[in-house]
């Protein structure tokens, strides 16, 4: 077991398993045990009706354009935040973990009611012939701003240790910009921006609070995977609520589980190990 | 130019949602923004939103430090396995979260039957609202502890122990001022899910006025009695509270920054 | 491991009701339009009791979609009272949890629905899509707003309304040409729908606040309290379809509760008070259609030739199976819609 | 109050790290142990202090079995590598640590920090936080807190691997008065050897988790007892005459090799080598020749003016006179 000499293995042990165990271990065996009720076709077909797969379509495929999205302006706004100074620089870097303080529920009210056609934003936008709100962009649009932080968060420290002599190393050896960036920054950018993707990704996918209002929740088209779940319970379907249940945590596991895996390539590439 | 992307990206994706709440709260006038604040059913949300917020963050600081402490400081078979487990709230759905505790709780589920049995009532009910917003901020603290302890060793800690201190003290009086910066970061971040959550808690409220409802449900509720300047405000207050918490992070942030860059200072003179 | 479970809820129930409660407390359980008018009935129906047995009684209210409440009833929660949309939702309490008797419906007057409602349509002032029954629903160009039938009471209704519409105008043909003409019609009318709200409320406020879609379909209570706000009513205006469905709106007393509680007899009380000329005058106020038929006389309501849910599929049970639960004809109509939208 | 190590054993994941490791550390001596890096140095230092178990051996300080003592009550004193100072306390809270723990009246502790910063001739930085130190002085501060409490042995691990070259050469100095002062038993781990021959009364050599060889300094330098310790000494091998049928290795170190002019008419006498390159380093000059038999490479160290007075250049032939030599059989020292 422990070979450290250090104290407190038993009591963090005990706390630890404890409060996992029954705080997070036993819900999901209840979730399983739930599961466990339904038949295997019946789980095929609550989980790959129309609906629910394109539920999928619109949560996996909104969460993963946000995410992109967030990995691009992410990687800029963490570059800006590390090696620029300019005035307001601590006012940005402050703002940028506001989704992570604001509830979702009011950033939804919020996003709902600038994007809406006679909202401050989506009027321009509807002249434009861009509708935002009750669409698939109206979605993208609300886990762009939730997700906006993990991206920035997870890249920042490792660019702040990233040692300027390598880039500068390069430029001697006569690299240009374009090369210093994609072949020296880039590469060990690689893993923290993946993680950061990750991230983002698992939150939107799961994301309930601030879609609810901005999505047109119409079936088979802007219905994201949670607001099936809320609606199967209501309809006391609790198999299919379950079932349903059962795919998104199976998604944020293995998200969860490539995340610490993209994490632990991460510090075996940068040799912290 | 790079910063101006940064910044009109940043501008459209936080400033303007973060102005138009303050916006829509305000249009009707200070006023109407406190007298919307003090209807009994919105007070006593902010009183229950507070209430969840006070019980679940000292069991967090509580798990996060124990939890951070083993992941830190041992090895062990099932350790990662341990990390992933202690990790999933934070990417669970909310609306899974909530589920998770019906199936639990709720009349029909695992323990549904032993609490009627015994007159207890947890779903739909304050003790629902609290577990289940425990769940959702379970990992925050740990997640903030557990870096800082892996970067800053533990040769400090084994000072003290050489000098003769016993493994609470050293704790007290070592590590806990060494981490403490990032334990405030980790309760902050979760003081402000917990004040802030709203699918899980959603799931499992009742959303029964001024006993089960949390400031963002009140918010939903007041939005659908088409009572906007009432919404706006308790969202406003939300915005408040988020705002306080990002100035509280900023704070410890620099503390937290101050050690680090001197010691790059020492490492490239 | 349920040992510490236990009594960590045993703790945590003690703090939550540590609270104080020495006056009774009645819990109703309610469905979204309903937020006003049990305000007021709340009210007089407190202040009655104070007057008559000299002592408090706390009322307190949930609001949400009907089949939502049924199914936090149904998981736990306490209610001592509901009033809901639907008798399916009550029904449900009977038979998954037999937290009532099967039958609840013969208990009180009136298959215990004490009011009753009706579908209408509001449009913007001036009528500038001239929308006048359900047939212009369907047309092209037009945007719909309605909530979503899976999760809403209220949008069951009017796909219900609208379904009836359909099948009895028209040729008169055999009974499955009458459905699929009635299919056909539902799928262009949600072809309309740009944004399917999850409750009544949040349909409204997509309408007169965002200002989205031509035409809201929606409760007649609903409508007329949009029409009678000083701020938006003025850009609204009310139309009459040609016929559309009669909603009762049912009450019952959650005997298990009440028994739970000791609140058996104000929970009584309450339900009782609901068909007093007192609360059908506030139901009147609010724009719910009351079953005294002197007060209904009293107060304008429009003419609308309604069906009732039995004559239109024969009972809500078979409603449900037919038209909404997973399978059923509207998901039907919206794998139509969506494969058209493609 | 002597350091005793039995039969020391510890693994990582079934990886030895330390085998069997058995040595004495004399009291009130300045002991050293050094290896190469991953030699376990380190690791055992760790096992002394009590900062990690043994799987197998024993520990007595002062003649008392520590082995299962837990590391507050073996009264040793660690200088870590890296300081390990409390970075949120003043250098006096840092130094008065040990003496707070153990309660001591508060005039007393007071008087003992005073006592210590003088020891370490720093008593104007008492208000200090570590991160305003230069790296000498929070050493310095280091050894003051280690020392605070009258530890019965002050373990050091790689005391003065953070330093740059000058700053180290003081501190050797000034831990050599300090130890004279305070007559404290104390280990040394360290992977330099000019380190520990000239700060240590006795050297213990670990090579792969073993015990290599024990003894006076001069003596380990002068008589390494294998050849894996004589390399790790600095010197280089060189083939030597066979030895009733079996190879021999000499090892010679660079500075005791003399060279002189090859004497033109006879190069089959004594052992010639071709001058690589040469580079004055200061006062010294370091020589790469390449022996004219066998072509093996031997490091040759002589002073400047034995250079000059040589006259030698790159392509030069030279006579090597190796002064002392340590020659093995196999593994065995003749």
């Amino acid at each position: 077991m422990a070979s450290r000499r250090a104290p407190g293995f038993a009591l963090s042990l005990g706390i630890t398993l404890a409060v996992t165990g029954a705080m997070i271990v036993v819900p999901l065996l209840a979730l399983i045990r739930s599961a466990s009720a339904i038949s295997f076709d019946d789980f095929i077909n609550l989980t790959m009706s129309p609906r629910a797969l394109a539920s999928y379509r619109l949560s996996f495929g909104a969460a993963a354009v946000a995410a992109v999205v967030n990995a691009l302006f992410g990687l800029v706004t963490a570059w800006v935040l590390v090696r620029y100074r300019f005035p307001g620089r601590a006012l940005v870097d402050a703002l940028v973990d506001l989704p992570f303080a604001l509830p979702t529920a009011v950033a939804g009210l919020a996003l709902c009611a600038l994007y809406a056609k006679t909202g401050p934003l989506g009027a321009p936008l509807a002249r434009a012939g861009l509708d935002v709100a009750f669409t698939p962009i109206g979605v993208v649009v609300a886990l762009t701003f939730i997700g906006l932080p993990f991206v920035v968060r997870t890249l920042q420290p490792v660019l702040e240790q990233l040692d300027v002599g390598v880039e500068e190393a390069a430029a001697l050896l006569g690299a240009s910009r374009r090369q210093i960036f994609a072949r020296v920054v880039l590469p060990a950018l690689l893993p923290a921006w993946l993680t950061g993707f990750t991230l983002a990704l698992a939150r939107g996918i799961g994301e309930y609070g601030s879609v609810v209002f901005i999505a047109g929740n119409m079936p088979l088209s802007t219905e994201v995977t949670p607001l099936l779940i809320v609606t199967r319970l209501e309809q006391y379907d609790v198999a299919g609520a379950t079932a349903l249940a059962l795919v998104m945590l199976a998604a944020s596991f293995a998200l969860l589980l490539a995340g610490n895996l993209l994490q632990r390539w991460g510090a075996r590439r940068l040799g912290i190990a | 130019m790079l910063i101006g992307i940064a910044l009109a990206f940043l501008g459209i994706f936080l400033l303007v949602p973060l102005g138009a709440v303050f916006v829509f709260a305000f249009r009707a006038g200070v006023g109407a923004w406190f007298a919307a604040l003090l209807q009994p059913d919105t007070v006593h949300a902010i009183q229950l939103t507070l209430f969840v917020a006070v019980v679940v963050i000292p069991v967090n600081v509580v798990f996060g430090v124990a939890a951070a402490w083993l992941l830190a400081r041992f090895s062990f078979p099932g350790k990662g396995l341990l990390l992933s487990v202690v990790d999933l709230p934070f990417s669970v759905s909310p609306i899974v979260a909530g589920l998770l505790f019906v199936l639990l709780f709720g009349r029909g589920g695992v323990f549904g039957a032993l609490l009627e049995a015994h007159g207890l009532r947890l779903i739909y009910a304050v003790p629902g609202i609290v577990l289940t917003t425990w769940f959702v901020t379970l990992p925050f603290v740990a997640r903030e502890l557990l870096p800082v302890l892996q970067a800053q060793g533990c040769a400090e800690e084994e000072a003290a122990y050489t000098l003769g201190a016993g493994a609470w003290r050293t704790f007290f009086v070592v590590t806990l001022p060494k981490v403490r910066w990032a334990l405030c970061y980790g309760v902050v971040l979760s003081n402000a899910r917990a004040l802030g959550e709203f699918g899980a808690v959603s799931v499992v409220s009742g959303h029964i006025r001024g006993v089960t409802s949390t400031m963002p449900l009140q918010a939903e509720i007041l939005y659908n009695q088409y009572d906007f300047v009432g919404c706006w405000s308790v969202a406003s207050a939300l915005t408040l509270f988020a705002l306080i918490t990002l100035v509280i992070k900023k704070v410890a942030e620099h503390h937290c920054e101050r050690p680090r860059l001197r010691r790059s200072e020492r490492q490239h003179p | 491991m349920r040992a510490v479970l236990f009594s960590l809820a045993g703790c945590l129930s003690w703090l939550s009701c540590s609270s104080g409660t020495s006056t009774p407390t009645l819990l109703n359980v309610s469905f979204d339009p309903t937020r006003e008018l049990y305000d007021d009935v709340n009210a007089a129906f407190s202040q009655k009791w104070q007057r008559e047995h000299g002592s408090a009684v706390t009322l307190r209210q949930s609001h949400g979609g009907s089949g939502k409440q049924a199914r936090a009833v149904l998981d736990g929660l306490e209610a001592d009272v509901v009033t809901l949309a639907l008798s399916l939702d009550i029904d449900v309490l009977a038979t998954q949890a037999q937290l009532l008797p099967v039958d609840w419906q013969g208990r009180l007057p009136d298959h215990s629905a004490p009011f009753s409602s009706t579908i209408v349509f509001l449009v913007r002032a001036g009528n500038p899509k001239a929308i006048h029954d359900w047939g212009d629903l369907s047309r092209a160009g037009i945007a719909v707003i309605a909530p979503n039938p899976k999760t809403s009471g209220g949008a069951r209704l009017v796909t219900l309304a609208a379904w009836d519409h359909a099948r009895r105008s028209g040729p008169a043909v055999d009974d499955a040409e009458r459905d699929a003409r009635a299919a056909a019609f539902l799928t262009r009318l949600y072809r309309n729908v740009p944004v399917l709200d999850t409750g009544a409320r949040a349909a409204a406020t997509t309408f007169a606040e965002r200002g989205i879609g031509d035409v809201l379909v929606s409760w007649e209570s609903d409508a007329r309290l949009l029409l009678a706000r000083p701020d938006i009513g003025k850009d609204l205006e009310l139309v009459m379809p040609s016929s559309s469905i009669r909603a009762d709106l049912p009450v019952a007393v959650i005997d298990k509760n009440v028994d739970l509680h000791g609140t058996r007899a104000i929970a009584e009380a309450y339900v009782a008070f609901l068909y007093s000329p007192e609360a059908q005058a506030i139901a009147a106020r609010h724009h719910y259609r009351p079953t005294n038929p002197e007060i209904l006389a009293g107060s304008v309501f429009p003419d609308v030739a309604q069906r009732s849910v039995d004559e239109i599929a024969g009972s809500w049970r078979e409603a449900q199976q037919r038209f909404f639960d997973d399978g059923g004809v509207f998901d039907q109509i919206f794998l139509d819609v969506a494969r058209a939208s493609r | 109050m002597s350091v005793d190590v039995v039969d020391l054993e510890k693994s990582y994941d079934t990886a030895p790290i330390v085998r069997r490791v058995s040595f004495s550390a004399p009291t009130a001596a300045i002991t050293a142990l050094i290896g190469p890096s991953g030699s376990g140095k380190t690791t055992l230092l760790r096992l002394i202090a009590g900062l990690e178990i043994a799987d197998k051996g024993r520990i007595l300080i002062a003649g008392r079995d520590v082995t299962t003592t837990t590391v507050q009550c073996r009264g040793i004193g660690l200088v870590f590598q890296g300081y390990a100072l409390f970075p949120h306390l003043s250098v006096e809270d840092n130094i008065a640590f040990g003496l707070r723990v153990r309660k001591q009246p508060r005039e007393q502790i007071e008087a003992r920090v005073t006592e210590m910063l003088r020891l370490v001739q720093l008593e104007h930085l008492r208000r200090r936080r570590p991160a305003d130190l230069s790296g000498g002085q929070r050493q310095r501060i280091a050894f003051a807190r280690a020392l605070a409490t009258e530890p019965a042995v002050l373990l050091l691990d790689e005391p003065f691997g953070a330093l740059d070259a000058r700053v180290r050469a003081e501190l050797r100095e000034w831990l050599t008065h300090l130890h004279e002062e305070t007559r404290t038993t104390t280990l040394l781990v360290t992977h330099d050897q000019d380190e520990a021959l000239e700060v240590s009364q006795h050297v213990v050599v670990l090579l792969d988790g073993e015990v290599a060889q024990m003894g006076a300094p001069q003596e380990v330098y002068d008589e390494p007892a294998t050849p894996a310790t004589a390399s790790f000494l600095g010197a280089s091998p060189l083939k030597a005459p066979s030895v009733g049928g079996r190879d021999a290795v000499a090892f010679v170190r660079p500075a005791d090799v003399r060279l002189t002019r090859a004497p033109l008419d006879d190069v089959s006498a004594g052992r010639f080598g071709t001058v690589e390159r040469s580079k004055i380093v200061g006062a010294r000059v370091k020589l790469v020749l390449r022996l004219v038999q066998g072509g093996e490479r031997v490091d040759v160290d002589v002073g400047r003016d034995e250079f000059e007075a040589l006259g030698a250049r790159a392509g030069d032939v030279v006579v090597l006179d190796v002064r002392n030599a340590r020659v093995f059989l196999g593994d065995y020292a003749i």
